[in-house]
């Protein structure tokens, strides 16, 4: 019987290596798998690539450094790939300080090289980019009058994804806006884990609302995380 | 400035561009005063506003106990959807943004330039800070590029030029202009002034510009 | 009030012109837009150029004459582009006779280059017809030890496609299989036409749900077309 | 051919490669033989059949009364899904393929080179047919690459060759080869033998087969 459901965090977090590349998913705090970054943390690996949307927010003094500050905070992350990071912010400080690497990519781009990476697409050209600071190094080409710039497919050595409900085939669907990027870093990861708020018999999800079938899954941890916060 | 006259809000700004966003449009409001521009549109007047997380149909903001914590915009500030509204992930919210589906895109502006070049993401190559987001797909996937945001700095320093100081968003590609002075449109001979606020002479406005400014 | 429905077959097929490449969805008879291609026979538009998955079946003497097998006969065609086409069918034989041309691509390749054009990617390398006919002309890269040749984003003038329901924004969903081609054709297509078996009020389509947004709908007519066949 | 032996028939070389698959797979069947294969599948090992029209948790075909016109695999013959299936588009289909999701396609073919091309939508590059479907797709995508066919044509032509005189499909894809006489894998110094039906000799194997079959 196919069963993708682990029973620990332990489980969840077993083999992730030294120096991997981790896919994070979400979107400020909704469809962010939290609970499994938290196990990251725990579970130890380091020399991390971490990609990721947003390493945006300044943090309050006061207040506890979670997911990937956290992560970086502890000196665990040697480069992130994001579309948006902020100077006096925690990886601002680390990429100023000369203690982590940053690859600043547009959004689209990012969404289009996971998506290529799940889809077996090693490169492919984009207008998004040319004729900027993105362009730097990268091969340049018309199509259509236009300039556009060859970008590489990104894989993850794992992914982490958050679910709203899961099945032991390891198929997915999302509330609402939680979607974002977890479909396409399921796709895209080689290792692809997820955190899900509610467990379904196999057959429950109706075959035509299945948003990530199982076979883009491999790990699949129960976590009734409760409704994203508001951000601090 | 002449005393008389008063220079638009951030409001007044996104009332201004709401005026010229027809029914039926597909539009994406960045983040800062083009998120404001949904709110000005009449309620009657159909368009679909989009948001790069997958949402397309964002309606307005919820009241306080109808808020959905799993229905964020792209600012990350809890929305609702309308009816016909539809969820997508990442890669296909920017398919449409990137495929052309977009009638427009409006987005903040640091600095844009008469030959259409748009800067709005950082102040120089080699500082830290890189607040990209989407705004390079949408300057280069959308069909219409408007800009809005004050016509100078804090400091008084133009921000409509005859090119771009900052790194570029995207070369050549914004449409339009909505300052707190004028609305201008980009065209092969420059900026063209379509609007101006009243009590404002061309000239005076001509003085807060960089750029050769050319009545349309 | 946005209302893409449009209340008869002529303002479905208006002003599509001769010379126009034309996207035909379905997967054998399931979801394939029959109605629309008569409508298009009809209409008169020739000089075509026809995407569609196969034009393999070979006719049987005394059966009618039907979809993209009668444009052919009617001479209509100036080039099919599919994966499948089979010697001494209409199609066969009118390559054969010189009397139109195709172009064989792999069903991956096809899909991937129609979802290109949707999404805005003009061109991408894929290992799929490295080494084969497929890649003749083709610029060649290697990736990751693998050859990969270069393909170009398939669009189509129009697109024809099938729904189960739809709304007037021209929301889709459709029916188990016969999903296919037609979500990323209507992507492809800068006019893209539907014809769906059922209407549904605005709302009515859980947003969660919806397979095709609106904004890659134009046109929707109502056609009740009933089951698919199997095949004659 | 020893009198003796009965090579296997169409149905026997589906079971003999549904023997291999391990549960938990999963895997795209192609048109024929391949197609059988799922039958000989005991129900109480889970493999997840995919195909390439958009599903995934292919179940076999229903009895006539329950039969849906809206569920047809690659072959366009009308089957089942299974608890856990589901539905996608066929871009997303081909991603499972080409992203290098499946564990196995097992594909019909007119020739296998020891060098693991493989050769299975035409007879010449000239010729009108060209019948590719999704066959390239699959060659190339999928982890492992088995193809049950004759072991040589209906004229007695060996169809295990040195090199392949048909248009490639994909080259070096092949893993695996089902004939009706035995199975055979594809190693850096050939075809290996690894099984064989009763009463046929290795000599006997070698002499219907062009390339040199060595030992597994």
């Amino acid at each position: 019987m196919i069963d993708k459901f682990v029973r620990s965090m332990a489980e969840a977090m077993n083999g992730i290596k030294d120096g991997s590349t981790v896919l994070m998913a979400g979107f400020g705090e909704v469809g962010a798998p939290h609970a499994l970054l938290d196990g990251l943390i725990e579970q130890g690996a380091g020399n991390l690539t971490i990609v990721v949307n947003s390493v945006g927010r300044v943090h309050k003094p006061g207040q506890p450094v979670q997911g990937v500050p956290r992560l970086i905070e502890l000196g665990r992350v040697r480069k992130v790939i994001t579309t948006f990071i902020r100077a006096g912010s925690i990886a601002g400080d680390a990429v100023r300080d000369g203690r982590m690497e940053a690859e600043a990519v547009p959004q689209g781009t990012l969404a289009e090289r996971l998506r290529a990476a799940g889809a077996g697409v090693p490169a492919f050209f984009t207008p998004t980019g040319a004729g900027t600071l993105v362009a730097e190094g990268k091969e340049v080409r018309d199509y259509d009058g236009r300039a556009c710039i060859l970008e590489r497919a990104l894989h993850g050595d794992v992914a982490l994804v958050e679910a709203w409900m899961a099945d032991r085939w390891g198929n997915l669907t999302f509330r609402d806006s939680s979607r974002n990027f977890n479909p396409i870093m399921a796709m895209a990861g080689r290792l692809t884990i997820v955190q899900t708020h509610h467990v379904c018999d196999l057959g429950q999800l109706p075959a035509n609302e299945i948003v990530t079938p199982g076979i883009f899954v491999d790990r699949v941890l129960h976590v009734a995380a409760g409704d994203p916060k508001l951000p601090a | 400035m002449s005393d008389t006259v008063t220079p638009l809000g951030r409001n007044g700004m996104a009332a201004r561009a709401a005026q010229d966003i027809p029914e039926g449009w597909y539009v994406n409001l960045g983040i800062g005063i083009p998120t404001l521009i949904a709110d000005h549109v009449p309620p009657d007047r159909e368009v679909v506003f989009h948001s790069e997380n997958g949402i397309l149909g964002v309606g307005p903001a919820p009241e306080p106990h109808k808020q959905n914590p799993w229905l964020v915009n792209a600012s990350t500030q809890r929305i609702s959807i309308r009816p016909g509204g539809s969820f997508v992930h990442h890669a296909d919210s920017f398919a449409m943004v990137r495929g052309g589906h977009l009638d427009l895109c409006v987005l903040g502006g640091f600095q844009v330039a008469e030959n259409g070049d748009l800067a709005n993401w950082a102040q120089s190559a080699t500082e830290v800070g890189k607040q990209i987001g989407g705004a390079m797909d949408l300057a280069v996937g959308a069909r219409q590029v408007w800009v809005t945001m004050e016509h100078t700095t804090k400091q008084g320093q133009p921000r409509l030029l005859r090119r771009c100081s900052y790194p570029l968003t995207a070369p050549g590609c914004v449409t339009r202009v909505y300052t707190n002075l004028a609305v201008l449109e980009v065209t092969p001979r420059g900026f063209g002034v379509l609007d101006i606020i009243p009590g404002l002479a061309f000239d005076e406005l001509q003085s807060r510009t960089e750029a050769t400014l050319h009545r349309a």
